[in-house]
This record gives structure tokens, C-alpha cells and sequence, in this order.
């Protein structure tokens, strides 16, 4: 039904069978990912120039580590509940681009018919399960999902992710203390870029170390650099093995940044430029690039092949979402209940 | 002071556990729930509570004993996070019943209801299904002043994407659920508190076919009288009054607040020519305004005199008993609206 | 998109700063607000990114350099709390306007808003007062999707103990807020998200007398179409295009959605013995239903037809363009539904 | 107008001056009004089986201590905000004993006209800010006042009350990360009496060291033997003065119990007989009484008069509420919005 599935091979392993093979050196796949969802956003910010996506749309260019490196870690039954600065979740996770695209085209090939649009990316074929724009909405859902698991006994991971803003919100305090009471497998994975919408870290938190929060709820918790896949993935995937065998839940805050304004609308005003270079002096992208080259593992010409590949990827994404189709006006109301399956 | 538990007749008809027959209403919820948990592993119930407390209103009272700590769940004060957890619970293929203590505190998790437990179906184009159950005790009339007596099922009412239903009957008190529960999308009971201890007859099936069909709780010709849950008593009363005045009042029971079953209520009302709304929702904005205006809209040339309302005034609900009951719907204002609209 | 920030626009005319004239609704409610916190010391600003960002739609761009950041208050994202925080200062003195980003996110803060705001004035006899300004965002139209695309002031307009303002004209945006500050009680002002880069006349003087009054924006004997705030422009255009068609309709722009001002739409509807209703809450239980419920119960001999309503179909909002041009009233649904009304 | 004004001077006296003359030995003080409330709260469970008092009644008793030692630290314009279980904290306060018993008559000369019951109790006059009945619902409105009070410069002290159970609650830590945040007046007073209805802190709070949330705000904390009014005036008073001082807000913990049900309609189910047992041996009303004796400040005689004195204190309220008047039903609209005073 999609043409992406072809090329976004290396994705679907990626969500397939992780924890197996973690011996393999699986960076150059890590950084595949990241540039994977770089590009496919450098492409969105001009498809909404030209008013091919429209709503509200939220970049992750500067944080592509955390979302590569969290879902490094999962295995296919795992589950994600996001925020919606989420496209980066969304493809790491394994939602095709081609489906991610067409969404934001307003397409019924979208992965949640064109009726969630950037915000709301939706695949639970992957455990993808949104895309949430209430701040921090989110994150109760992964408390019942964990509850279900233990209620089951699978063992599976629930994973939140969430700015260090949406840390301010009761339902943040209310899922920390009942997954921590429960001994719920969720990983909260705080995503730290400094910046609530314009609002800076020191203006949100009497207490700017994150982690600290958690050891109230007798959580452990780590911080980890967010600009350096493989502290990210190594970090998590501690974490992930942690919960999987049944010792509750765990924190993890990612320092990161965006590299780009809060959304599409954000004049940026709020933050020094000297600030937003410093940090995209810690770019994970070429950061890693430059140890994959030192370790051999690649040159530039296989990088300029990857580019390429990556390229043609989001070509075939934008076609595909070109190519939907839009849902007729008639079936407006349907997906508001259930329809009868008879 | 009905709706409050008295210990001793609890206990007492705790052991006899009925599943059918005579009981009260409380007894006819928890024998619903305990049918729930026993035919389907993966239906559990969680609120504040529930557990070694027995329940606020002791409608779980002897659960936790039956099924242990994991399936009755006592949660932290969370509202939001818990009913959050029940939707999470739900789309990783849980049956949860979340109970809400009342509808005054709903307010805490309004938010999780409405965008998520209603809105992710849509948002994710179909995919998410969330077979929710979440129960609330609703109204006022025990003198429990103004962040207790709220009657807010008319608000709920208004979001797309949910169902929601007011057993008003020990017969729906006992029967609703399994139905509620079967259904894959979010269903919030109300149950209004001076039901609970109301006794009543629980049928060996379901008395009315379908959780979205209204019922006509007393047949009459002259006007129709409208309401569910905690007012259908009053109306039934207020009924038996006209009727001593030569006025034959239909007293239909919604049942269901969303989806509304039109069909019913218009068709009394096309009968009847008059219609008379009750609820105990502030009037302004109430469900009594929904379905006046769809009276309105739908049977205008039925109607021999103008629809009446009945709600409750426009008062956070008083604490004195005297201001408290003026406050409220009752048998003489819906006498009352009643002979206004017979001679308009 | 027109209630998007334009960010070059918005930082040109910033610099003029002008007071009345032609204006933006935005630079209006700015205006507004630069005026009130000049004249009096009590009044500040607080919400999330009121401050460095300039507000999220821009409404505060500038003030916190001319205010400081005491008064111009950047809030964490703790809903529940900064309104909760508006209502204790307001209550220890202070005249606080809070600015909640939108009405989707106030859901979060619903409980203060009802149980405390709406609710210490009478839970205290009378001894506490609460004149807090809550300002917020409502409506759909920017492909924002089902969680930033709500319409919920008829909610709001079912509490008893706040009022609810609805300011649909640069003027009402450059004037309401001084009156709200005024009063001594909680007024909640929505404004429409599509209206900010609206440019309009505001007065040296408040066109319309009192925040409580509706106003009679197009005068017309065939017909009544009542609405308020972001859809009063398609009602104007929708009469524009019934003019053409040889039916003369009247737009009553509401104001003020609790209390509401009765006697204008009424004195209008007795006039065109029709009425349509028009707002962009999702249908069932909408402000139009109360609306409805009251022309029948208090004109009912006048009305030559059913009262019409135009609302939102019963979706969450989609994001697809199309889907929620579809979901949401516009010009062709008023002129059918006046039509309708026309010729029953 | 009130005949308890007379009989009420101590009390008067109790939130009139109290930062002054801690020199003096306060400890009758703390004693007599501890009593008060006990006796109060006896006479009010048989008013309720006599159906004079309806609706939900929540006893402090057990807990008195923390109310009056809190309330004995206080100055004449700093704010308390409480809960539902508030009698103990309102007649500490300073409200009189008449007007609370006649608002839970349901009448007109009740301190809050009669339309607020047990658990909304309000008196400005004496900075009491009621009474809330939504958990955890009174602890915004003491940010708001701590705000006001900093931005109009004020050396005000605002109290919140709540309990254990309430610290569960979103807004508990929205609360607590604002006021630490802007560096509020606020004192988080917190009643840990071990149970939230029938749930057992355990149940409650994944990490039942409740002092320990306070260090994720970074916000000073103490946990007090709340039996011992002595130790929870002294580690109230340490508090206050340093949130007088501009040092910004502080938690506290108060350990304490109470000995009767959650509500009048609570059975009790949910705990040993034998604990509340226990902790009535820590009752801290003979607590105080030994060491008052011990010190020879009081002998029996004193005691016995007191008990007389604080006898027909509460024969009087109970007198000026049964001849109090109800409100008119035409009035049943009064007190939603604010009246013209023209
Ligand atoms: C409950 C709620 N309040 C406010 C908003 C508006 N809003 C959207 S994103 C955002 C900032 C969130 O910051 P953070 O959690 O740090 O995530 P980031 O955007 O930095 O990834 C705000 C205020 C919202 N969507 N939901
Ligand atoms: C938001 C909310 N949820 C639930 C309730 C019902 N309720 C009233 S008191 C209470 C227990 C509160 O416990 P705690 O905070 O420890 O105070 P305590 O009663 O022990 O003094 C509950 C669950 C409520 N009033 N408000
Ligand atoms: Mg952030
Ligand atoms: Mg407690």
C-alpha cells in the first residue's frame, strides 16, 4: 500500500529486534537515523513555506539524538506516547516518512488519515500512540499502559517523552507517583531543550536539576548529555533493561536544544543567537559523523551515498503524499465512535 | 440523607450478595461489577478508594476481599493521572472501570476525558479504540454545599466521542454496565447520589433493550415530562399529583445523555402537544436546553404551548437545608411548569 | 491563518503604540491592557510567555519591557496553579489579569475556575471577593486539530458566579477590559483566534454602553441571526449575501454570553418572528441550544418558524483543510439555515 | 451582635500579638485552646446525631496540636487557607466559636451566612480564607495572596493547610514549584495524619518521607512530631519568621493522627483498633497537661475551671446558634455576584 516501506528498511529493523543484537556495532545506524529525520525536517520547513503543510508545526532539528537514541533501545511491542514536537519520534520509532508526510499533507495515506496532522502522528502497528498537544497529556497514558503490562505480566516498556516544561504540570507529579508507587514499567524521558515555548528553563523550575525531582519518588534517575546518540542509547538502554525486568520505573532527563524556533510562528525573540551557535557547536549529527570516520566505519564518500539514499527517501515521501488522496467531506463524523463492524 | 451509607444494613446485605431480585440500588451497581470482574479478566476497578474503604459511597464494599488489591485498586488522590491511567489502561487491552468519587471533582480530570479518552479515536484516524468505563456519583440534596452538589453529566453530554449514561433505576443500575463495558468506546456512567440507597427490583435481564434508548417510565396523554437520573423519582411523584388534578403526565427517562434518543421523547411530545424538561443542572446551559431547542427544531408544529424547563437555579448549591431544597428541582415547580404550559 | 502572528507587521506597528484609531484586534487588546496597567498599580499580567515570547499570539508584545517582569509575568505551564494564583491575588487585593494560551488548555484549570473563582463569594456568605480578568483564546479554523481547535465559552456560560465576555470587534477588544477590571467580580474574555490580525475603528469611547449588552450590528425585519466573537463575520457576510438574495436580515452580536442580554435578541426576534442561532461550539449543548430554549420559552407566539442553530458538527476537529472548513459554521450554512427558517 | 466576643478574649488575644511576646510562657495558652477545639468537636458529633449539624463533618480531633500550634505563630494580617477538616484551624484563628456553630445550624449569624456548612468556614475579619472542600484546591489561592503580598512589598505570612493525601494532587506540585520559584510568603503546612479517608499513606505516596518532595524545589523542609504543640509552634515559628524575613517559602511536615473516622459516615474499616490505640497514648492534650502540672503552671483546680470555662464557651455558641435566624428563600440568589452597593 506504501511505496516507503521499500526504502525504510533499516527503520523497520531498527524497531524489530534491538535488544538481541546491541553487541553489533550499531552506530553508523544511529546516525542514519538522525540525518534521516534532519532532512525530513529541513524538507518540511519548506513544504510549509509553500503551504503544503499547514496547523502548527514543531521542529526537533538540534534534539534528532534523543529521539534516535531512546528508540534505539525498544523492542517491537514496546509502546511510545509523545509530545507534538514528535516527527522525529515518530520515524525513529518506525512510522514511514512516506505516511508521516502524507499526515501532514492532510492525506488519508496519512498514518492518522490527515486528521491529526504533525501534531498527532499515530501508528500503533510500531507502538506508536501519539502525538499529544496537550502538554503533558501524555504521560497518564503510559501510566495505564504500564498498569495493563503488570496486570498481564508482559514485559514490556512504556515510554513518555516530554520537554522539561511539561515537568511543571500536576499530571507530571500525579504519573511519577503512581508509576514509582506501582512499580510501573515507564520510562519518563524528559527531554531538556531549555525552553518551554519561549519561557527558559530558570523561569519554569525552582529547582533547574530535573533528575532531582525524582529521588522524591524514590525514582532513579540520570542525566545524560542529549547531544550524544550513544550516551543517550546506553543510558536508556540500562534503563529499558531495568524496567523490563520488573524495577519499576525510571527517569532519565536528556539536556538537549532545538536548534530551530519553538514552532513555525516563533520569532525567536527570547534567546541570544551566541546561544543557539554555541549549542549547534554540539550538533550530534557531525559529532558522531566525525567518529564514525575516525573509526573507519565510514568515509565520505559512503556519507555522500547515505545523503543520497536519504534524499531520494524523502522524495519518495513527498510524492507519496502528493499522490494521496483526501477523505470525502460525507465521512466528516466517522472516527468519533466506533463503527459497527457489520 | 438517602444517598449516604448506613453501615449496618450494608454489611448485613453485603453477605447475601444478590445478583437479581430485590435490592438496592448500590447493591444492584456492585452486583454489576462483581458480574463484570468475574465473566472478564481484564475488567478492573480504580478510583480513591474503592478498596479498603469500600468505596466512597460503599458500592464496592466487600470487592477487594472478592478479588483482591490488583483488580480493585485504591489510587492516590490523582484524578487526572488516574482516569488517565484508565485510558492508557484501556488502549493496551484492559476493561478498567474507573470511579470517580463525584462529579465535583471530575473537573480535576476533564481534561484527560475530553483529549484524550474522546478525541483519540479521531486524532489517530481511527486506530485507538479506549473501552472506558468511568462511573461518578452526581448531584446535590444532602446538604453537602457548593463543591459537592454539583450536577454536571449536561457538560459531558456535549463532547463528541463519548457515550454517557444516568441509570435511574435499580434495573439500569443493575444492567447499564455490561453493556457500557461491552461497548469499545468511552462510556461515563452517572449515578446520582441519593440514589444509592433506593431499593427497587432488578430483573433477571434488562428491563429496556439498548443503553441509548429512552424509556417511557409512566404512559399519559396530556404532557410529556423529561428527565433521568436523580429527578425521575420527583417527576414520577409530581406525575401522581397531576394526575390527581385530572392531568395525565408521560414521564420519560432518558437513560442515555449522549446520544440523546430522540425518537422517543419527540414522539411523546408529538402526542402529547406540551413537553416539560427537568434537571438538576444550573438552568442556563443545561441538557433541559439541549433538548428544548431540539424539541423546538424537530416538533415545533406539534407543540401546543411553549417547553418548559425545570433546573436548578442559578446558585452554587447553598448548605442550609431550607436554601439548599429552594434551590433544587421538586415535585411543585414541576407541577407548576407543568400547569403553565397546559394553559400558556 | 489570519490570527497567526505576523511577526514583521507586528514589531512595525508596535512602534506606534497607537491608543484608538485604526487598529488590529491584537494592538486593541494591547492597548487595553497598557492602559489599565497604567492606571492603576494593582493590575498586572500572568500566563505562560506573556513575557519574553510577547504572548503566544503576540497580544503582550513589548509590555514586559514597558511593564517589567513583575507585572509581566511569565508563568510555568502549571494551568491549575497561575489561575488558582490570579484568583488568591486577586482576592488579597491585586486586579490580575491571567492569560491562559487558549480555552483548550483551561480545562486544566476548570476546577479553580469553578470552585473557587465562581464559588468563595457565596461559600462565604458574601465576605470574598474575586475581581480577577482571565483572558483566553477559543476557536478553530487554523488546521490546528482536535486539541487546540475547541469552542467552549458555552461551557463557561453555565457557571453562576463569573461573567463571560465575547469581544468580536476591534472596539469591544480596545474597551471590555477596562469594564471587566472594573468589576468586582470574575470575567472570563474569550477572543477568537481568528480575529487578531483583524483591523477595525476603536473609539475614544466604548461604542457599545455596558459589557453586558448585546449589540444590534446590522439592523434587518426579516430575520435574527444571533451570534458572538469569531463568528459574528460570517453571520455580517452571510447578510450581505441575503441582502442580494431580497431577505433583510438582523445580526445580534451577543457581547456578553452570561449574563446574557435577553432583551435585545428578544426585542429583535419579536421584530422578524425568526431567528437563527450561530456559534462554533460543537451542536449538542451549545450556548445556541440555551439561546433557543429561551426565545421559545419567552417568544414562542412571535416565532413563525423553529428556531435555527448553525453550529460545529460533532467531531473533533480535523486537521485536513477541508474537513474542518466542513466541520465548523460558514456563510452557506447560516443562508441555508435561514432559508430554512424563511420557508419552514 | 455575638455574645461569644466576650467569652472569646484569649482567642482574640491568640492572633493579635503573638510574634511579640513569645518570651512569655505561652503554654496555657497553647493548652486552652487545644482543649477548645476537643470540646468543641465532641459537642458537634452529638449535634450531628441530633441532626442539628447535616451534611459531611470532618473532627480534627487528635490532630489539635498542629492547629494551634501553627495558628499561635501567626500575626494579625497573615492569611490561612485550609481544608474541609478546618473547625480546629478556624477557632484557633480566631474565628468564635458561636459564629461556627451557627454556620453548621445552616444560619445567618454562621461565619459564613450558613451557605457554606462544616467545611467552609470563613472569616476574613481574622485572615481565615475558608474552608475548601476540593482537595489540595486551597493551595493556588496562597500563591496568589504570597504574590500579592510581594508585589505590593507586604511582610505577610500565607498559610496553606492540607493534608497528606492532598499532596498527591497536580496541584500540590504546581504549588510548591511557583511558590519556591518566585519566592512566595507561603508556608506549606501539611497534616500527615496517615490516612486520606481510607487510604493509607502507602497507598498514597510512592515515597512516604513527604519532606523529601521539598528538596525537588529545592524548598526547606522539616518533618515535626505534630502530637507536640510545643514542637509544632517552635518549628512553626522558625518558619515564619523566615518567610517574613523574604526567605522564601517552607514546608512542613507535621506527624499527628486522627483519632475518629474520616467523616461521620465513615465505618472505620481500614485500620487496627489497636493503632489508633497507639496513638492516643500520644494524645496531645494530657501530653501538655503533665508537663504543665510538672512545671506547676496548672494543678487540677485550674484545669477543672477551665474545662468549666470552656464548657459554657461552647453552651453559649451553641445557644447563639439555635437562636439564630435563616436567611429568607427569596435570598437564595444572594452572594453570586458581587451587589450594587447604590
Ligand atoms: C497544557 C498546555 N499548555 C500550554 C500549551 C502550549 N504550549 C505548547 S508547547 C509549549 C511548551 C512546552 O515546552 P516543553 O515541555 O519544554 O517542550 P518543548 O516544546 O520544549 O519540546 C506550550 C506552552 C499546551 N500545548 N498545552
Ligand atoms: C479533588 C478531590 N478528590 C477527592 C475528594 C474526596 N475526599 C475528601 S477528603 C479526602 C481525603 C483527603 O486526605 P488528606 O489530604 O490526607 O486529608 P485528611 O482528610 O486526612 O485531613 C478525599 C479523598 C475531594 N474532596 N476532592
Ligand atoms: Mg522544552
Ligand atoms: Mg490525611
Amino acid at each position: 500500500m506504501n511505496t516507503m516501506n521499500t526504502t525504510n528498511t533499516t527503520n523497520t529493523t531498527n524497531t524489530g529486534n534491538t535488544t538481541s543484537d546491541h553487541d553489533t556495532d550499531r552506530r553508523p545506524h544511529l546516525y542514519r537515523e538522525m540525518l534521516r529525520i534532519r532532512r525530513f525536517e529541513e524538507r518540511c520547513v519548506e513544504l510549509y513555506s509553500a503551504t503544503k503543510i499547514r496547523g502548527f508545526l514543531h521542529l526537533c532539528i538540534g534534539e534528532e539524538a534523543v529521539a534516535v537514541g531512546v528508540m534505539a533501545t525498544l523492542g517491537p511491542d514496546d509502546r511510545v506516547a509523545s509530545t507534538y514536537r514528535e516527527h522525529g519520534h515518530a520515524l525513529a520509532r518506525g512510522v514511514s516518512a512516506g505516511s508521516v508526510m502524507a499526515e501532514m499533507y492532510g492525506k488519508v495515506e496519512g498514518c492518522s488519515r490527515g486528521r491529526g496532522g504533525s501534531m498527532h502522528l499515530f501508528d500503533t502497528s510500531v507502538g506508536f500512540y501519539g502525538g499529544n498537544a496537550i502538554v503533558a497529556g501524555g504521560l497518564p497514558l503510559t501510566i495505564g499502559m504500564g498498569l495493563a503490562d503488570r496486570l498481564t505480566g508482559r514485559p514490556l516498556v512504556n515510554v513518555a517523552l516530554f520537554g522539561e516544561g511539561a515537568a511543571a504540570e500536576g499530571e507530571f507529579h500525579e504519573s511519577m507517583n503512581l508509576a514509582a508507587l506501582w512499580g510501573l514499567p515507564v520510562l519518563f524521558a524528559c527531554e531538556n531543550n531549555r525552553y518551554a515555548m519561549g519561557t527558559a528553563l530558570a523561569k519554569t523550575h525552582a529547582r533547574t536539576d530535573l533528575a532531582a525531582r525524582a529521588e522524591g519518588y524514590g525514582m532513579p534517575a540520570e542525566t545524560v548529555d542529549g547531544m550524544d546518540v550513544e550516551a543517550v542509547e546506553a543510558a536508556t538502554r540500562r534503563a529499558v533493561e531495568a524496567i523490563r525486568a520488573g524495577e519499576g520505573p525510571r527517569f532519565i532527563e536528556f539536556l538537549t536544544y532545538r536548534f530551530r524556533a519553538h514552532s513555525m510562528y516563533d520569532p525567536d525573540r527570547y534567546r541570544e543567537p551566541a546561544e543557539v551557535e554555541e549549542w549547534k557547536q554540539r550538533d550530534p549529527i557531525p559529532r558522531l559523523a566525525e567518529r564514525l570516520i575516525a573509526d573507519g566505519l565510514v568515509d565520505q564518500e559512503s556519507l555522500a551515498a547515505l545523503e543520497t539514499e536519504i534524499e531520494r527517501e524523502i522524495d519518495d515521501a513527498i510524492a507519496f503524499a502528493e499522490a494521496g488522496t483526501i477523505e470525502p467531506v460525507e465521512d466528516l463524523t466517522r472516527f468519533v465512535l466506533t463503527e459497527a463492524t457489520t | 440523607m438517602t444517598g449516604t451509607p448506613d453501615t449496618t444494613t450494608i454489611t448485613a446485605t453485603e453477605e447475601a450478595a444478590p445478583s437479581t431480585g430485590t435490592m438496592t440500588y448500590r447493591e444492584a451497581m456492585r452486583a454489576a461489577m462483581r458480574e463484570a470482574m468475574t465473566d472478564d479478566d481484564r475488567v478492573f476497578l480504580m478510583g480513591e478508594d474503592v478498596g479498603s474503604y469500600g468505596g466512597c459511597f460503599a458500592v464496592s464494599l466487600g470487592l477487594l476481599e472478592e478479588f483482591g488489591p490488583d483488580r480493585i485498586r485504591d489510587t492516590p488522590l490523582s484524578e487526572s493521572a488516574f482516569v488517565g491511567a484508565g485510558i492508557g489502561a484501556a488502549i493496551a487491552g484492559m476493561r478498567p472501570i474507573v470511579e470517580i468519587m463525584t462529579v465535583n471533582f471530575s473537573l480535576l480530570a476533564l481534561d484527560q476525558i475530553m483529549n484524550n479518552a474522546a478525541t483519540l479515536q479521531h486524532m489517530s484516524g481511527g486506530q485507538i479504540q479506549v473501552p472506558l468505563v468511568i462511573r461518578m456519583t452526581t448531584g446535590a440534596g444532602r446538604q453537602l454545599a457548593a463543591q459537592h452538589s454539583h450536577s454536571l453529566e449536561g457538560w459531558y453530554a456535549h463532547i463528541p466521542g463519548i457515550k454517557i449514561l444516568a441509570p435511574a433505576t435499580v434495573d439500569d443500575a443493575r444492567w447499564m454496565l455490561r453493556e457500557a463495558l461491552a461497548d469499545p468506546d468511552p462510556v461515563l456512567i452517572f449515578e446520582h447520589g441519593s440514589l444509592y440507597n433506593v431499593k427497587g427490583e432488578a430483573g433477571a435481564t434488562p428491563e429496556v433493550a439498548g443503553i441509548e434508548r429512552a424509556a417511557v417510565r409512566r404512559a399519559g396523554s396530556d404532557v410529556s415530562i423529561i428527565t433521568y437520573g436523580g429527578t425521575l423519582r420527583t417527576c414520577l411523584d409530581a406525575a401522581e399529583l397531576l394526575a390527581d388534578q385530572g392531568i395525565d403526565a408521560e414521564v420519560i427517562d432518558l437513560r442515555s445523555l449522549r446520544p440523546l434518543d430522540d425518537a422517543t421523547y419527540l414522539q411523546s411530545v408529538r402526542a402529547t402537544h406540551r413537553a416539560v424538561i427537568v434537571d438538576e443542572g444550573w438552568r442556563s446551559g443545561s441538557l433541559s436546553a439541549e433538548i428544548s431547542a431540539r424539541i423546538t427544531e424537530q416538533a415545533f408544529y406539534d407543540l401546543d404551548a411553549p417547553v418548559g424547563r425545570v433546573c436548578s437555579e442559578e446558585v452554587p448549591i447553598p448548605y442550609a437545608q431550607h436554601l439548599e431544597a429552594a434551590a433544587l428541582p421538586s415535585v411543585e415547580k414541576i407541577v407548576r411548569a407543568v400547569h403553565d404550559a397546559m394553559e400558556p
